[in-house]
């Protein structure tokens, strides 16, 4: 075991692909000259010259643009800044990069990855904060991801870059810097597009998360095993398509469902995986099902409101008590 | 001036026009007599633009096309057997009935597809382009083609200002018919040339008759050269008016039936093509003109049989093509 | 009653708030030369002169414009000619719109109505058939609205039109032409942002559904009906803020929970809906929740897909009579 | 050359760039210290901007604002005690500590907000002008503030193009200071000056020194003129330098600071109106400069004093403000 930070993890994933395959670029702004705006691309323009290309402000075409490089036949990797910018070219995500394969039935692939840092920071506000990954489940032809460690980092993004298909790859802000203890390259194993991982075995109650909301699962997890409840807890890992069988499997054992994620709870992606759990796994369950994610309304800045727009695992904690 | 174009390419340019003609009035017919569902755009008038370009470009290089694609995809050298299959949603079309006249694409002949966004093309043709010429190792050429409609996108300014930033293999073909949709081009813009907007850019920005197949491909030649040499993109705007409605079955109500008319009968391209290449250069006759007219209208009746005797896609096929990977 | 198709009841509210409000104008592409693509906003520009613009195609403007134009003082409608168009402006919806408001603390209000028409017609593909209101779920700040017929069409558009927030207003393309019966004027009664509406009483069954998605519903009901079922069929009208309580009480009641809608299911606003029913009324149901909406794969174009990407009320029948 | 500014707004412009210094030093001080969370960017060295433009205008002309908003918020008139409670994330803060420094906005004085989407502002401010022209029947008029990274968002062709086009009340004001971010000017655009695609909107674009306020003056003036006479937009360059980082905090990696050491030097453009109003044209003495400057240091003192003393937002009303009607 080694020790790495997420965002070092991303780095390595980068040079690995890179290294392998000489159509593979990226462009967004603030890569080169500084490394990416939370230092995720440090490093690379040195080592590939000419590879990581700072643009204009101009997201149509960073996205429109690598949607024309993949169907030219590069492998683009793009990049989104802030995932809060993601409207301002959200036409190129969902009717060119989702679609073109589609709808010219079959010619054309979008090898292309998008990244996306997301999620709160401490007065970050409303318009840098967002988590905004259930637009993207809503929408056939893209695959959504959002790894929670930067082992997992690491692997999704090799596979994102392998895969011939458009992937929004989410990496949450807060992460970038943590530090996580990873495997050794010869051990490492090659991630699947679409499964879920285990990440604690319990028996009393499932709870589902992803990303940065993996860690308040773990923390809620852990609180309740002093209580003497076993959860178990399951990160998600690919958004779209995501990995049913692996969550029904786990409610039928545990008959508990529970889900957060730090984004707003309404139409958020936990109503997709409770609604499902709810479809195809009712009869199991002993108690309502759960969702955990931000109240309705944009991320204020004030310090005060901190805690208020986050979900607290002391608050999953007494919800989920009721449960039994 | 004769000696400048080879019989050859006067040959192919007006085949081409005939057969986008030809082409789409029977797509016209068609779905006007309800046989064709969706949404059509004709290019009829407008096919010295889609021809004149296409006849300057590689098989290799690359079109990125609007919603009235059928011409652009005709040009390119795409097989109308196999658009018109996708146009009556068969699973023998170039998009295996997926995509339909507004998504209409062959890939095979760098034809990267028609697009139900107006100005969704413009990036995809310089990231094209910028692929090409930086990672692909190519000198391979991309062209969009776009309306005066689609100018006032932001696309648009976002395109053009990466690819003359960074130089690249990219033209920027205006087709500039006066109309977008229900709205006359003045009342949306300032100026009188789209093309006055290639200046802010610092890009060459030339204005041509759109009705005169030669020259458009002149202006698209030269346009072509620059861009292979690594002398960046070029803007063409080509004036040309849309004789038809916005869509098959448009009622026209916003303006003068009997001024359109009078305009296609003094500009059409294929009229102005024989009045130039036969009276004029004396490079074609018009009996030649009227013998490949002739095999364009036979070409289009076989495409029609072709598209009519074609399977349906499978209906439990609708998952198919979502992703590449599986 | 009298008989009004669903455009002319649009008609109606416009015409009938335009006369009561000099700051309300109304911006998109093609509306004053041809009256809208689909007729919608026929003969509004002879009646207000200079109050119907026809704009460049130019998106970010007709919204971000619309925005500018309510901070000012105006009461915009603003049109998006397809509903597909919507992410070519995405950020001035989610980023401007919906939060201006709340990120200057109240200073701001944006009385805005962005009219969408949405939704499958017959050879539309891809990018001409899309239902994306489910995004629009997820965005605090703005309100969202899907009527299903002429009459809430026109009071549903005066709503919001007289609301001092922001809403969108989704049409259904094949709504438009169709016919229904209208109260006269004067029997009319104002439209709650927020309520929706029992269409059909029952007690075997809750069908949930909004705009077209209601025909699919009320045919199911009809046939359930035949065989003995007795379905209660709710139209939501506002998709956000949603009126849970209408809906949970009816589950209470008929112990079945069913939603359908066009759009895609997953993801989708039934998912939402589902979960919530899951969450607070679990213990109620007899049955598993149930979802319709279209797979997960673009719109493709050939007829010979039509059925097969639309919800089908004989599929609808057959998995709830599986409820019981 | 001296009459033609009057002493009270030349001592109303110096103080209100030094208002903007003083304000954006103890910014950036409070923000190094971390007392101030999220993301700050400061406006200091392009005081001069703000405070020529916004001289020009009327207290109910509106403004949109940029990422790095604070000068255009003092320019316009906005409190700065109410400005630093905001940035303080306080209950009595401009916009109830909501906001914060990128949402910085007061719309009592017509300031409708900073924006943390780059190019977010030009559609509101040209959508603003529309309303107050045709609908509202008032003679206001609309600036948009925006950088030079910002100029190669759509969102700028997008309004520019409908403001020309409609000849509206909308004056778009570019902070050209060389710098988006980390990059550099010219990497991402091919002409040396942006306001060189005003042609192809056939308005008026002109470049001045963004360091004189006199020069920014003389252009707002001449523009707001054109505007409220209904005869449209006008594009106003005005070349500045990013003298502090991108945002406060940012290592600056990607440049020589003695370099920017230098241009500080030479363009400070406080340092600069001293010469101008004092040296050359003699309407204000440099020991009235310096008042102005104690003046405003005590102001800011006070300032920040006022946000310490407030109120913490109350948690609980995190739901207020979310939509208007309830
Ligand atoms: C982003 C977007 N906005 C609006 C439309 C609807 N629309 C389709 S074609 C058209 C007019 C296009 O005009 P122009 O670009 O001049 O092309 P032309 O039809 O004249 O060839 C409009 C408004 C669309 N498809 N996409
Ligand atoms: C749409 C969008 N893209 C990217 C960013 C990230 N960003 C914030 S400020 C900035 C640079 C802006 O440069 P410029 O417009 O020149 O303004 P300046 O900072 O120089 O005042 C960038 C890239 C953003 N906030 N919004
Ligand atoms: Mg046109
Ligand atoms: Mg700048």
């Amino acid at each position: 075991m080694r020790e790495i930070t997420f965002s070092q993890a991303t780095l390595e994933a980068m040079e690995e692909e890179m290294l392998k395959d000489d159509t593979i670029f990226v462009m967004g702004e603030d890569l080169a000259r500084q490394g990416g705006i939370f230092g995720q691309f440090k490093g690379l323009s040195d080592k590939f010259p000419g590879r990581i290309l700072d643009t204009p402000i101009s997201e149509t075409f960073i996205v429109g643009g690598g949607v024309g490089a993949a169907l030219a036949g590069a492998r683009p990797v793009v990049d989104m800044h802030f995932a809060d910018f993601i409207g301002v070219c959200m036409d190129e995500i969902y009717n060119q990069m989702a679609k073109v394969r589609y709808m010219f039935g079959g010619q054309a692939k979008v090898p292309l990855v998008l990244r996306a840092p997301d999620g709160m920071v401490v007065g970050g506000a409303a318009q840098h904060s967002q988590c905004n990954e259930a637009w993207f489940m809503h929408i056939p032809g893209i695959k959504v991801v959002a790894p929670s460690d930067a082992y997992k980092a690491k692997m999704v993004l090799k596979a994102a870059i392998e895969s011939d298909d458009p992937v929004i790859f989410f990496e949450h802000k807060v992460l970038y810097p943590a530090t996580f203890e990873v495997p050794e390259k010869e051990d490492e194993k090659p991630y699947v597009l679409g499964t879920a991982d285990i990440v604690k075995e319990g028996t009393d109650v499932t709870i589902v998360s992803y990303s940065v909301g993996l860690k308040t699962a773990r923390a809620a997890a852990d609180m309740l095993e002093k209580e003497g409840i076993s959860a178990e807890v399951i990160d998600l890992v690919t958004i779209s398509p995501w990995d049913k069988e692996t969550i029904l499997n786990s409610v039928k054992k545990t008959h508990r469902f529970v889900v957060c994620h730090e984004a707003v709870k309404q139409g958020g992606v936990g109503a997709e995986i409770a609604a499902t759990v709810a479809e195809e796994a009712i009869d199991y369950l002993d108690a309502p099902t759960l969702r955990f994610g931000a109240p309705f309304c944009p991320i204020p800045f004030s310090s005060a409101f901190d805690q208020i727009v986050r979900v607290q695992p002391d608050d999953m904690v007494a919800k989920i008590k009721e449960m039994f | 001036m004769a000696a400048k174009y080879t019989k050859e390419l006067a040959q192919e340019m007006y085949k081409k026009m005939s057969l986008i003609r030809h082409f789409e009035e029977s797509v016209k017919r068609d779905f006007l007599a309800g046989e064709i569902p969706g949404f059509t755009h004709v290019y009829i008038g407008e096919e010295a633009i889609a021809t004149g370009v296409c006849a300057a470009l590689r098989d290799d290089d690359l079109i990125e096309s609007t919603h009235r694609g059928h011409g652009h995809c005709v040009a390119k050298g795409a097989d109308v057997k196999l658009m018109m299959a996708e146009i009556f949603g068969r699973e023998t079309g170039l998009c295996k009935g997926r995509g339909g006249s507004m998504h209409i694409a062959d890939f095979n002949v760098g034809m990267l597809g028609a697009n139900g966004i107006v100005g969704g093309g413009f990036n995809l043709a310089t990231g094209a382009a910028l692929a090409n010429k930086e990672y692909l190792k190519n000198d391979r050429v991309s062209v969009v083609f776009f309306g005066d409609g689609a100018s006032n996108r932001g696309t648009f300014h976002e395109a053009i200002n990466a690819a003359s930033a960074w130089n690249l293999p990219v033209i920027f073909v205006n087709e500039m018919n006066c109309w977008a949709s229900t709205t006359p081009y003045r009342t949306t813009c300032n100026t009188e040339d789209i093309s006055d907007r290639a200046y802010g850019y610092h890009i060459p920005g030339v204005v041509v008759d759109g009705q005169n197949v030669f020259e458009v491909y002149d202006a698209a030649a030269e346009a072509v050269e620059r861009a292979r040499k690594g002398e960046g993109p070029t803007f063409i705007e080509c004036k040309t008016y849309r004789i038809e409605g916005h869509f098959v079955g448009d009622p026209q109500l916003y303006r003068d039936a009997k001024e359109t008319q009078k305009i296609y009968e003094e500009t059409d391209p294929l009229k102005i093509f024989r009045e130039k290449a036969a009276d004029e250069m004396g490079i074609m006759t018009r009996e030649e003109c009227d013998e490949l007219d002739e095999f364009c209208a036979k070409e289009l009746e076989e495409a029609k049989k072709f598209a009519m005797d074609s399977p349906w896609p499978d209906a439990e096929g609708y998952m198919k093509y979502v992703y590449a990977d599986e």
